[in-house]
């Protein structure tokens, strides 16, 4: 087993964020993980993404030419990402800010509109976390309850009323993939 | 060792330096190394005796590495390609003094000012050197983030041991990655050896002197041959390699760092083709493990280097095997990480071109 | 005799010396005179002698002024 | 009779290599009388240069750590970090420290860093054999402006102890002459001022010396000192440049 992960947005979304957290909660479950973030000009430049590889073997590369998965938070991210995608691959689009239809027709493709959940949970900032969740609940292989173990390890976050929206806004994201969206 | 920690790659250095007893750290920024940077200054602040400095350059850098390091404790800069060429002055000297000294370079594109992406380019100013004068520095290559935490530590132990300068080559790609890392416990700073040759005030002892200017000739080629004497032992001690699926190998990968890594992808994939072929990753770039080459040459006939420049390892791979064996190459310079699935295609070309499979 | 008279003198190691002669031009009372005899260096070095002094008239006073400027430090300076 | 004036014990008993009239190793002497009389013989660190002075390490019998050219103040730097309680000075002709050190000790001094540097201005690169320093006067020979620096070509003597005096951690700064007996009883006591400053932790401090290069010059050693006396004080006044030791 080897997934790779793109997860592409602009600053501020807290797109790095979610990939460390996933590579984090990986690590914790046993396996393998590799997180490599964009670097440089890019970064400076407002986008931000990271690959995030995670395997039950040794990783290789921690580069995705072709990553399995792209988790796109804009429409620059879709449009410079799509291509790449593994045939059979999978792409979660927010859709509160892609108004670009993808058009590959050999990936699986989930639209989320992740503003517009997060709004509804009281807090825009839950955006990622949403998306975290779906695409958590594409992979299978991490709980919400490791993904929660993992952010408490990232964001060192004592705050429990803001864990407890972090919390929904991965499971509203998983509940919104798994009931097919 | 403790819990396993993510970590990028500058990160882990950092961190394993302080553990090693590193509690000097000068440095200058530049990219893509700024984070080792950040991290030392963090990290110096919290521990008693810890000192950082942001130098006015690389150059001011190194000269305050070889002030610390006169006076016998562990000391550590750090930089990327165009300012490790400007710490090679200090180098030569640190090398010409026999002052111990841990050196990171975070490999860049280049000549010149290059861009940021990962590159192997250096390897040449690395393993020869650097700088002026007839020297080496020990040279090592980690190739993970685990790698990256249990090398630095050995830089530490075998800068005091050899009063050699150590320089860590990674890339940029070894510097961001995040990945799993175990750290050693921090070392007792007490247990460090007694080094008898320091300057801390001549009291109750003559007065020292640590220099590399030696006018007499005589002296100065008898200096040099004391260098050289202890780079045989070093390459007699140190050289280290990891091999991989090697044993019944028609052919291997070889590569370091980076690439090497990426090699090791490109060797599962051809395996599964059935292609007989392996992967060999120097560890110490300079010593040079020639020796494994001459005995991996008595069954494996084609070598095909992998490097993120042009070819420069390869000269030392040919070196080794001294026209025995044949010595491919596949190279992208500039700063390009190529996939596990160009490489193969590589292996594959040449593993059947050169008729590898009917040897037999 | 020349130590009931002489309350300091200087002793010049003329094979440090290698005759810039700035203690000569120092010397308050003209007792440093330049060397006939090369020093080994090869240098006319600048000496001081009680016996080639008229004492009486130009008794050393042990000022240290030639010391202080000989760059090659070939001057010690006694009193008492 | 008693001994008032010899060889310092900070000093080994080796001959100088220096030309006639050099004022190196007056320099040398009088910091060496500073160390003794200050008793820190067995607490010192010393970093000489690349150039005339770089066997400077053969005369002072003190612990000694060479630096590359220019690079005394960070090697200095380095050591004191390492070692507070010792004291560290760094020694430095003008090419050393005014032309290709100077961003070392610009950011040296400017850090307030507890060393103290002597540097020595005879206007001439001396050990490569005569060319132009950034100190050598408009006008002045040398192999590098045969005819005399001119400005259009070479530019302004560079007033290197005035721009350090503007850094905010300086704190003792000082041009001095070896020039004459009164200078050089002068230039001890602005040596031994400055290493207490550092002493007493209170910042950079720098004495710059000037001093004759007979043989570059190509004059006699009291012709050297004339010099000195008649035309390069002019450019290099004899002067505090700062001291705010009173203040700290």
């Amino acid at each position: 087993m080897l997934i790779k992960t793109i997860f592409s947005g602009f600053g501020g979304q807290g797109v790095l964020m979610i990939g460390y957290v996933m590579a984090v909660s990986a690590m914790r479950e046993g396996m393998n993980v590799t997180y490599l973030p964009a670097y440089g000009a890019e970064v400076r430049g407002g986008t931000a993404n990271c690959t995030v590889s995670i395997s039950d073997e040794e990783i290789a590369s921690p580069v995705a030419s072709s990553p399995d998965y792209v988790v796109a938070f804009n429409k620059p991210s879709l449009v410079k990402y799509e291509g790449h995608i593994k045939p059979g691959g999978t792409l979660l689009v927010n859709s509160d800010l892609v108004d670009l239809e993808p058009v590959r027709d050999d990936i699986e493709i989930f639209r989320i509109p992740a503003i517009t959940m997060a709004k509804e949970l009281g807090n825009e900032k839950s955006m990622n976390m949403i998306m975290l969740g779906a695409y958590s609940a594409k992979i299978k292989i991490i709980s919400i309850d490791s993904l929660m173990n993992g952010l408490v390890e990232v964001v060192k976050a004592k705050n429990a009323s803001r864990m407890e929206i972090n919390r929904k806004g991965l499971e509203i994201g998983e509940q919104y993939v798994l009931k097919g969206a | 060792m403790g819990e396993k920690k993510l970590l990028r790659g500058s990160h882990i250095i950092a961190e394993a330096a302080v553990r090693a007893g590193c509690r000097f750290y000068f440095g200058y920024p530049i990219t893509p190394q700024n984070e080792l940077t950040e991290y030392m200054s963090g990290a110096l602040a919290s521990v008693p005796g810890g000192v950082f400095i942001q130098s006015e350059s690389e150059l001011a850098a190194i000269n305050m590495v070889i002030g610390v390091s006169m006076t016998g404790k562990r000391v550590m800069t750090s930089s990327s390609s165009p300012g490790i060429s400007l710490k090679q002055e200090g180098i030569s000297y640190l090398a010409g003094q026999e002052l111990p000294a841990v050196i990171v370079n975070t490999m860049r594109g280049g000549p010149g000012l290059g861009n940021i992406a990962p590159s192997q380019g250096d390897y040449f100013q690395a393993t020869r050197g650097g700088g002026h004068g007839d020297y080496r520095t020990i040279v090592l290559a980690p190739g993970s983030g685990q790698e990256l935490a249990d090398f630095t530590r050995l830089a530490f132990d075998y800068a005091d041991k050899y009063r050699i300068p150590v320089m860590i080559l990674g890339d940029g790609m070894m510097g961001q990655m995040m990945e799993p890392v175990e750290f050693p416990d921090p070392i007792d700073l007490d247990s460090l050896p007694h080094k008898s040759w320091v300057l801390d005030g001549a009291k109750g002892r003559e007065s020292r002197i640590i220099k590399s200017l030696i006018l007499d000739t005589a002296a100065m080629e008898e200096h040099n041959w004391k260098l050289y004497r202890k780079h045989e032992i070093i390459e007699r001690e140190i050289t280290h390699v990891e091999t991989f699926m090697i044993e019944d190998a028609y052919m291997a990968i070889v590569a370091y760092g980076t690439a090497s890594r990426i090699a090791k992808g490109a060797v599962k994939k051809v395996r599964e083709m059935g292609l007989k072929v392996g992967l060999i990753m120097p560890k110490t770039l300079w010593p040079f493990p020639k020796k494994f080459f001459l005995e991996a040459g008595s069954f494996i006939t084609d070598f095909l280097v992998f490097e993120m420049s042009t070819g420069q390892m390869v000269e030392d791979v040919e070196l080794a095997l001294r026209g025995r064996r044949r010595v491919h190459f596949y190279g992208r310079p500039g700063g390009v990480v190529p996939t596990p699935e160009e490489i193969a295609k590589a292996v594959t070309t040449i593993y059947y071109r050169e008729q590898i499979d009917r040897r037999d | 005799m020349a130590d009931k008279l002489t309350k300091a003198s200087i002793r010049i190691n003329t094979e440090l010396c290698k005759g810039c002669y700035l203690c000569k031009a120092t010397c308050p009372e003209n007792l440093i005179f330049v060397s006939g005899k090369l020093n080994s260096k090869g240098y006319y070095p600048a000496n001081y002698s009680e016996e080639e002094l008229d004492i009486e008239k130009h008794a050393c006073k042990g000022c240290a002024l030639c010391a202080i400027v000989c760059p090659d430090l070939a001057i010690e300076v006694y009193r008492g | 009779m008693k001994k008032v004036f010899g060889r310092p014990k900070s000093m080994k008993a080796a001959e100088f290599h220096y030309c006639p009239g050099c004022g190196h190793s007056i320099i040398h002497r009088l910091i060496a009388e500073v160390i003794d009389e200050l008793g820190i013989q067995e607490k010192i660190i010393g970093v000489p240069p690349a150039g005339c002075a770089v066997l400077a390490y053969n005369y002072f019998d003190v612990d000694m750590g060479e630096a590359p050219h220019g690079r005394g103040a960070a090697v200095a730097t380095g050591i004191k970090r390492s070692l507070p309680d010792r004291i560290v000075f760094s020694y430095q002709g003008d090419g050393d420290i005014a032309a290709i050190g100077t961003a070392e000790t610009i950011h040296a001094a400017n850090r307030g860093e507890l060393i103290t540097t002597i540097f020595v201005n005879n206007g001439v690169y001396g050990m490569t054999g005569g060319q132009m320093a950034p100190t050598t006067l408009v006008g002045q020979d040398s192999t590098t402006t045969p005819g005399g620096r001119r400005l259009e070509r070479d530019g302004f003597p560079i007033d290197l102890s005035e721009m350090l005096a503007i850094a905010h951690g300086s704190v003792y700064i000082e041009r001095t002459s070896v020039h004459s007996p009164k200078h050089i009883i002068h230039t001890k006591k602005a040596i031994k001022k400055a290493f207490k400053t550092q002493i007493e932790g209170l910042g950079f401090s720098l004495v710059e010396i000037l001093s004759p290069c007979p043989t570059n010059w190509k004059m006699s050693p009291i012709k050297a000192n004339e010099f000195i006396n008649s035309t390069i004080i002019k450019n290099f006044p004899l002067k505090v440049i700062k001291d705010e030791v009173g203040k700290l």
